[in-house]
């Protein structure tokens, strides 16, 4: 059964927001990603584990355009992505978080927010100048739903700050916010809850619910945290110096001998 | 405080007194009785590339106008008037916007300039001085001055102080080809473009090479040089790049004449590993004796200096003075010391008493600028003796393409 | 041919100058992140320094003086000025630096005074010759000054303690600082080193012509130089030094009988439109280190 | 012993961060540092290790004192000389440098061990060395935090100040890391561990203590502390019985404890 | 065993998925929040300011109001080298290159159609105000795309290159400029058939150019700031804070870096055409290093991404000069000859040089830092909200 988890991509039931086929990716001297197969569902909270330097990060950098991998495809909602733009990619809908907290830092909250929806807002910079209709509208419009992601995600004491100024739990919330601004059609979580203490994880696992339950977008998840990976992902991939090593259920993934022996060790 | 100070339309006496003219005494001055005229200076006084000619400049014409004042002042009927250069100097670090800017600053407070330097920075505030009727001394030689009745120069100017040269080598060395090393602009073309002229009267073979300000730019130029072997070569570069020029030519085997003018030439070259080749290829040229040259007038500029390290920035400096003092007295002479009677003293002076330095008919600014302009300048040879550097080799002359030249525009 | 060895030879003396001038800008690049505009005003200063010192002390004492004296001067300026801006953003230190260019450029002038000074160098124009081609011998002597003062500090980069907390000071100052390195010693070190290669490239620019107020324009030619090498590379500072030198010295021999059209002078712009068209190749320089960035 | 007494910090000269600490790190202990993020410990670890300054903070009472001499003047290349180095929050390698020369950094005031350290530290981490020639800025974040732990071994503290060492790493290797910091004491190193993961921070620490918003709120040896309700609670995350509880229940407008206000 | 499959969450029946969207009701204080001038000290300050500002021609001296004329056409340039470098990260020491391209522009349009250089005498300021911007801004989009290839100080220097090479063009092309040393007449500013170049029976010259610079300024800082606070300022923000990021979130770069470039380079030209109508006169080697670096240093000392900020910087860098060559009347002992060692114009030079550096190394966040100092001191921002 090992054999087959590791090498043949799960599939499921409804059509998949995203396959992910045959993907490898290389620097010199390393190969990030090795060959790696998944799938993800329209409604599917997917989690991806692995020691460090597997090549987790590097599977979302592939996602979300920053590298173009040197084999596999990539179909996202029907449309194969390998070779796009970053900016290309988000506007189709994927939204991402990242490991290091790379928001802008300069920024407030709102500001953050509101470029979280850049794709959305439709005038020029010619409209941008005159700021009269078109511009003004378009941004009072965007800045009530910002507001709403604001509420969403208990925001509102640091709405008018600089973000660089949050303590580091709230960035992380905020930069999921700027996430949930995309309107995605899938989110990639990249170790959302990494450096926090349990309060700021159980709130953090309680967004990530709530994003699943009411807001219907599938994720993409990378933790080390395997409480929360275990009790909150529908599917797990394990991978392994770039390879995947085991796909299936919590249960199965946690239990799977090479998992522990690379990664969860015997404790 | 005493005295009306400026008074548009008459004060006490029966001299109009204007701008920047006061009954009032100057500061500082042992004349207490007399009046005082403010003149301002404009120079490059710190960072800019003429400062180390500029501020021997401004020394000189201060202490030109001191003589001035101890042998009396400006005389104006029973009244005198004191003329002060030293209340309003401004430096223009050789940028135009800043020459303009400090032009402002002081065109309420003075009668005329005793000196704007540069011709980028003077074309810069040319308009305003039309339009205020504000007579300015410049220091600079372009030819362009001569189409501007508000500007006061002196001296012939390099377009035909290199016609001069050319000729000089004509004679001199049988010269059959021409080439002159210049720098882009005012300076290095009007040179060139007089050296033009004269190459083409007297049939010689001419190139002009245009060369970048640095030592390190000079390596085209040379090879210029070098490979062409000129007879003559016309430089108008600065000190060092002369240097470079004429040092590496000569240590590459050529053998022909360089003739600079005044702002090539720097008496510490004569210390400088290119001494060798300046002694025997180099001549200078100029619109008048050198420091040290025997004219009274050179002989009250050394006294009035005192002791001073030998520059031609002083020569300049105090000649450039003679025709303002011409032309105010002549306008204190008429009674109106205010702007438009000082511009009309200058339209109908034909001569200056330049003690010597030039003769009398050179100041003549009432003619049009064919007639009136100067054409004799100077030939000097390198003196390890004088005191910078150079004696007269030929005083003031007229060569025959600057004789026959029709003077209707500037050279560059 | 012989014309396009010597020029080449010409072009790579100068090149030396720009290489020294360059390896400064370069030091200081490599602790601070900072270019500094105070480079042309420490060479103004180390040439006019040593025309002073040549007279009593003779060339090869008065350089070392020279170069001593203006290390402390770097050393100085780096204590008084640009210490308390450590940890600022880089722009504004080197704004910082361009004023203390102008202050200290006016100060200097005031030594220059209206003469052109001389640093007495033994060379002079002398040339020496083999196989039929001949050199400048200032030129030699500047090539190997540059080969030795290179070679002096790749060692102390590559093999030294301080050499390596340089760098590290250099990318991230609270850590080196957390690492026991001292980063205002960093600084100071480097501000001196560049202050003795100023003086170096000074005494050298000064062979021959002499030093006049305007010398300090020559070492902006080394701001395309250290962009082509890269701009923390010493190694990249001498190539590009060298490159921009030969170059120069080649399109002045050549440009006006092959492409004259492009104007008189082309030369002077030369090495910038060398630096450009490198830089849309590689935009870190031949030798820079890539910005390591990634998410 | 490291001791920290009455300590107050003021960040641009207006927001204070700490509000009269008292701490103490006995020779040869490991102690455990607690408290949710912004509470302030990495400023405490600054204030020790002199790097406040890079950071517009200052000390404006208190004082740090090492075997009873104060230290809070020394510049912090002073303090790391005196053995006490801290491990920086983040990953703060010097993504530049390739991974031996990172490691050298760290050697920089300790330079003649530079060998037998620098072979310790491969042999600690045998990932770090298989990349020693690599790019520090291109391994992956659990491996710059590794080179950042064996960075600070290059010098041989006294004394070490970890800042969430455990940060992003893999459960392995935190296992990995919490023996390290048992060897690392084993062998004679005193150390200061703050961390977010209370779990393992407790399992090695002999005594813990709690921060909140600029002030110690509980001071226990680190048994007592796994004992304590509210921590078990709130930094441990286990329900009453002891068993970790699901994160699927969590409900939705959380009780939160706070000991002070 | 099958392979494990995805199991969709169980979701309680009925409810509906959450929409983020729609509370109406608060818009108006949005709109107020957005507001140009959204509070009332803000707006009254601003107010006094600009009255005061259109009152200058009857308070002030010509020589001032010359001088402030300089100043506010200079803060164009200002505003626009702060767009690119302040607001979108983009260090460019090209800024005088397009400066020059607009007062060139300018030139050879309102130029005279028989003078010694090129004209084809348009002397409507509109027309070739908006042609100045237009053919800078093509300028910049031209150079654009080097930003997206380099970074930092490889950027800025690169910059430079186009100035010197830029400086090489115009001294050489004698038919356009003049040559060097020799120049050629600024644009001529003709508006509703008056020359505001020549004093009339009303207004001085230097009355007119000062409203003329003035209400450019007021327009043209308005629109800056108003890109600034939109998508278009927001993206900018974002590729100078973390470019990758922003490109991940949906900004594309090329085309912000480009737009970047254009609008600061035709800030730029606008900035150059009007800062040559006051000086009348150009001079090609004027557009040096040293002009660019003083851009730079009013956007440093302004304050960087603020459009305040730049007219300050502005405002104070072309004022400095003025004000240090007063140090004669604070400092009489030092002499006044030129050739004395240490004399006032050395004194003059070398105050400006240290007024620059003592005002950086006090507060580098520049005389907008000064301003949130203040205002700091009044209320503990920015944790006032
Ligand atoms: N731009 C790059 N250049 C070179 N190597 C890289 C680059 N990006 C990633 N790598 C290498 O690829 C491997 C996978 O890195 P990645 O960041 O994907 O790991 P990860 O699984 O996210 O680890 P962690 O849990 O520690 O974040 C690592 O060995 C890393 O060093
Ligand atoms: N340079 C600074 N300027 C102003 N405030 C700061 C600065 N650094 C930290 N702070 C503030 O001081 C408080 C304490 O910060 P500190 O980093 O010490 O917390 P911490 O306990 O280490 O948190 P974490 O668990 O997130 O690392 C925070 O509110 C933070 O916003
Ligand atoms: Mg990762
Ligand atoms: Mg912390």
């Amino acid at each position: 059964m090992t054999a087959q988890l590791a090498t043949e991509p799960t599939t499921t039931p409804t059509a998949p927001i995203l396959t992910f086929t045959g993907v490898t990716l290389s620097f010199a001297g390393v190969t990030a990603v090795d060959d790696v197969s998944f799938e993800v569902g329209q409604r599917e909270l997917f989690a991806i584990i692995g020691p460090n330097g597997a090549g987790k990060t590097s599977i979302f950098n592939v996602l979300s355009g920053v590298y173009r991998p040197d084999r596999g495809s990539v179909t996202f909602n029907g449309t194969d992505i390998i070779g796009a733009k970053p900016h290309r990619i988000a506007g189709m809908g994927m939204a991402r978080t990242f490991q290091n907290i790379e928001l802008f830092s300069n920024l407030t909250v709102l500001d953050n927010l509101m470029l979280g929806r850049h794709n959305h807002i439709s005038y020029g910079a010619l409209s941008a100048f005159a700021w009269l209709g078109r511009a003004r509208k378009a941004e009072l419009a965007h800045r009530a739903a910002v507001e709403d992601i604001v509420d969403f995600l208990e925001l509102e004491q640091w709405r008018m700050l600089p973000v660089g100024l949050l303590p580091y739990g709230v960035q992380k919330r905020v930069e999921l916010g700027r996430a949930l601004a995309m309107r995605p059609k899938l989110l990639l979580l990249d170790e959302p809850v990494a450096g926090m203490n349990q309060e700021e994880t159980e709130d953090m696992a309680r967004f990530i619910l709530d994003i699943r339950d009411e807001l219907d977008i599938p994720m993409i998840m990378v933790e080390h945290d395997m409480g929360l990976v275990m009790d909150l992902a529908d599917r797990i991939m394990a991978v392994d110096f770039g390879k995947q090593i085991a796909t299936g259920t919590p249960a199965e993934v946690q239990n799977h001998p090479d998992v522990i022996h690379a990664y969860l060790g015997e404790d | 405080r005493g005295g009306g100070d400026t008074g548009g339309g008459g004060g006490e006496g029966e001299v109009a007194l204007g701008t920047g003219v006061t009954q009032e005494a100057c500061p500082d001055t042992p004349n207490q009785d007399n009046g005082c005229i403010y003149l301002g200076i404009i120079s490059d006084l710190t960072s800019g590339p003429f400062a180390a000619l500029a501020v021997p400049i401004t020394d000189a014409q201060k202490a030109f106008w001191e003589r001035v004042n101890e042998n009396g002042g400006i005389q104006a009927g029973d009244q005198a008037f004191d003329v002060d250069v030293t209340s309003y100097v401004k430096d223009n670090k050789y940028n135009p916007e800043v020459h303009r800017q400090v032009y402002q600053e002081i065109e309420g407070e003075v009668l005329g300039l005793a000196q704007t330097l540069g011709s980028p920075t003077t074309a810069a505030i040319i308009n305003d001085l039309k339009q205020n009727n504000v007579v300015s001394a410049p220091a600079s030689w372009t030819s362009a001055w001569e189409f501007e009745d508000v500007i006061l120069e002196s001296g012939t100017n390099y377009c035909f102080e290199s016609m001069n040269s050319v000729d000089y080598a004509v004679e001199e060395f049988g010269a059959e080809s021409v080439m002159a090393v210049h720098y882009p602009g005012d300076y290095g073309e009007d040179a060139a473009g007089g050296a033009e002229v004269a190459a083409e009267a007297q049939g010689l073979d001419f190139t002009a090479i245009e060369t970048g300000q640095g030592p390190e730019n000079q390596a085209g130029a040379i090879k210029a040089v070098v490979s062409q072997k000129p007879d003559l070569v016309i430089v108008t570069t600065g000190p060092t790049d002369a240097a470079a020029i004429v040092g590496e030519s000569a240590a590459k085997g050529f053998e022909g004449k360089f003739i600079g003018t005044s702002p090539t030439w720097n008496p510490a070259l004569l210390k400088s590993p290119a001494a060798d080749a300046f002694k025997a290829l180099y001549l200078q040229s100029g619109p008048w004796g050198p420091f040290g040259a025997d004219t009274p007038g050179h002989e009250a500029m050394r006294e009035a200096l005192g002791d001073v390290e030998p520059s031609d920035g002083y020569t300049a400096g105090w000649a450039w003075s003679y025709p303002m003092k011409a032309a105010l007295e002549a306008a204190a002479e008429n009674g109106d010391l205010t702007r438009e009677g000082l511009l009309e003293a200058v339209t109908s002076l034909t001569t200056v008493d330049y003690e010597g330095m030039l003769p009398e008919d050179a100041g003549n600014y009432a003619d049009e600028p064919n007639e009136a302009v100067f054409r004799q300048s100077v030939m000097s040879e390198v003196d390890e003796d004088a005191p910078t550097g150079v004696s007269v080799a030929r005083d003031l002359y007229t060569g025959p393409s600057a004789e026959g030249y029709e003077f209707t525009e500037p050279c560059f | 041919m012989k014309e396009l060895i010597s020029s080449t030879l010409a072009g790579l003396g100068q090149g030396s100058i720009y290489a020294l001038l360059a390896l400064g800008f370069v030091i200081i690049y490599k602790s601070m992140r900072v270019i500094s505009f105070a480079q042309p005003a420490l060479m103004l200063a180390g040439a006019v320094l040593v025309s002073y010192l040549v007279g009593p002390f003779g060339f090869i004492l008065a350089v070392i003086l020279g170069v001593v004296g203006i290390a402390l001067l770097g050393l100085g300026l780096e204590r008084t000025v640009i210490r308390p801006m450590v940890g600022k953003p880089v722009f504004v230190v080197a704004i910082i630096t361009l004023g203390i260019d102008i202050a200290l450029r006016v100060v200097i002038n005031g030594f220059i005074g209206t003469d052109v000074r001389q640093v007495g160098d033994p060379w002079g124009f002398s040339r020496v010759s083999f196989l039929g081609v001949t050199v400048q011998e200032r030129y030699i002597a500047m090539f190997l000054t540059t080969a030795v003062v290179i070679t002096i500090l790749f060692a102390f980069f590559k093999y030294t303690r301080l050499g390596l907390a340089t760098r590290a000071a250099s990318f991230d100052q609270e850590t080196a600082l957390a690492q026991g390195i001292s980063v205002s010693t960093v600084f100071a070190m480097a501000w001196a080193i560049a202050g003795g290669l100023a003086a170096i490239a000074g005494t050298f620019v000064a062979t021959g012509v002499g030093v006049d107020q305007q010398l300090w324009i020559i070492a902006l030619k080394a701001l395309p130089a250290i962009i082509l090498g890269g701009l923390d590379s010493l190694g990249g500072a001498v190539v590009g030094g060298l490159t921009i030198g030969v170059v120069e010295s080649l399109v002045a021999t050549y440009q006006s009988d092959f492409a004259p059209w492009l104007g008189d002078n082309f030369s002077v712009v030369s090495p910038y439109v060398v630096m450009l068209l490198v830089l849309l190749v590689k935009p870190y320089g031949l030798f820079g280190t890539k910005e390591v960035e990634r998410v | 012993m490291l001791a920290v007494r009455n300590l107050e910090v003021v960040y641009n000269d207006v927001i204070l961060v700490l509000r009269g600490v008292s701490l103490d790190v006995p020779d040869g202990k490991i102690v455990a540092l607690l408290g949710a993020n912004g509470a302030g410990k990495t400023t405490l670890l600054r204030a020790i290790s002199g790097l406040l300054d890079v950071h517009d903070g200052e000390i404006t009472k208190g004082s740090v004192t090492l075997d009873g001499e104060p230290i809070h003047r020394h510049n912090p290349a002073k303090i790391v000389r005196l053995g006490v180095k801290q491990v920086l929050e983040g990953r703060r390698i010097f993504a530049e440098l390739s991974v031996d020369e990172n490691l050298r950094t760290g050697a920089h005031t300790n330079g003649r061990h530079t060998k037998e350290n620098l072979d310790r530290v491969y042999s600690l981490f045998p990932v770090l060395k298989e990349r020693h020639k690599g790019t520090a800025g291109y391994l992956s974040g659990g491996e710059q935090q590794m080179l950042a732990m064996g960075r600070a071994l290059m010098s041989n503290p006294r004394y070490l100040l970890l800042d969430e060492p455990s940060l992003g790493l893999a459960p392995l290797l935190v296992q990995q890391i919490r023996d390290l910091i048992v060897e690392i004491n084993k062998q004679g190193t005193t150390v200061l561990l703050v961390e977010q993961n209370a779990t393992m921070a407790l399992s090695v620490a002999e005594h813990g203590y709690v921060m909140e918003t600029g002030k110690i709120v509980m001071d226990k040896p680190a048994k007592e502390l796994l004992d304590d309700s509210d921590i078990r609670e709130f930094y441990l995350g286990l329900g009453a019985e002891g068993a970790s509880k699901s994160f699927r229940d969590v409900k939705h407008y959380k009780r939160r404890k706070r000991w002070l206000s | 065993m099958s392979a494990p499959t995805a199991t969709p969450p169980q979701r309680p029946a009925g409810r509906k998925p959450r929409q983020l969207s729609g509370r109406p009701g608060l818009y108006t204080s949005y709109a107020q929040h957005l507001r140009l001038l959204n509070t009332r000290p803000k707006l009254v300050a601003v107010g006094a300011i600009l009255l005061l500002a259109f009152a200058m021609p009857w308070l002030a001296q010509d020589r001032t109001l010359s001088l402030l004329a300089l100043a506010c056409a200079a803060s164009i340039g200002a505003i626009g080298l702060n767009i690119v470098t302040g607001y979108a990260g983009q260090v460019s020491l090209g800024h005088a290159f397009f400066l020059a391209i607009g007062a060139y522009t300018a030139a050879v349009l309102s130029g005279d159609t028989d003078g010694r250089t090129i004209g084809f005498g348009v002397t409507n300021v509109v027309i070739w105000l908006l042609a100045a911007g237009l053919v800078a801004g093509l300028f910049g989009v031209l150079v654009a795309p080097l930003a997206t290839r380099l970074r930092g100080l490889y950027l800025a220097i690169v910059t430079l290159g186009l100035v010197f090479i830029g400086e090489h063009v115009f001294k050489e092309w004698r038919d356009l400029t003049g040559g060097a040393g020799v120049g050629r007449p600024g644009p001529v500013p003709e508006l509703f058939g008056v020359n505001l170049a020549s004093s009339g029976d009303v207004f001085t010259s230097d009355q007119k150019l000062y409203l003329l610079m003035l209400v450019c300024l007021v327009v043209f800082g308005v629109l800056a700031r108003n890109l600034a606070r939109s998508k278009v300022g927001r993206a900018f923000a974002a590729i100078r804070d973390r470019d990758i990021a922003a490109s991940v979130i949906g900004v594309n770069l090329t085309r912000y870096k480009v737009v970047a470039f254009a609008v600061s380079s035709f800030y730029a030209g606008v900035a150059g055409a009007l800062v040559y109508t006051i000086t009348g006169f150009i001079e090609p080697t004027s557009f040096n290093l040293l002009l660019s670096v003083q851009y730079i240093a009013m956007v440093l000392i302004g304050g960087v991404a603020t459009i305040s900020g730049s007219i300050m910087g502005a405002f104070f860098i072309t004022l400095l000069p003025a004000l240090t060559r007063e140090s004669p009347t604070i400092l009489p002992f030092i002499s006044s000859d030129a050739s004395a060692p240490l004399n006032v114009f050395q004194v003059e030079t070398v105050l400006y040089g240290l007024l620059i550096i003592g005002f950086l190394i006090f507060e580098p966040r520049g005389l907008f830092g000064i301003w949130t100092r203040i205002r700091n001191y009044w209320k503990a921002w920015p944790f006032s909200y």
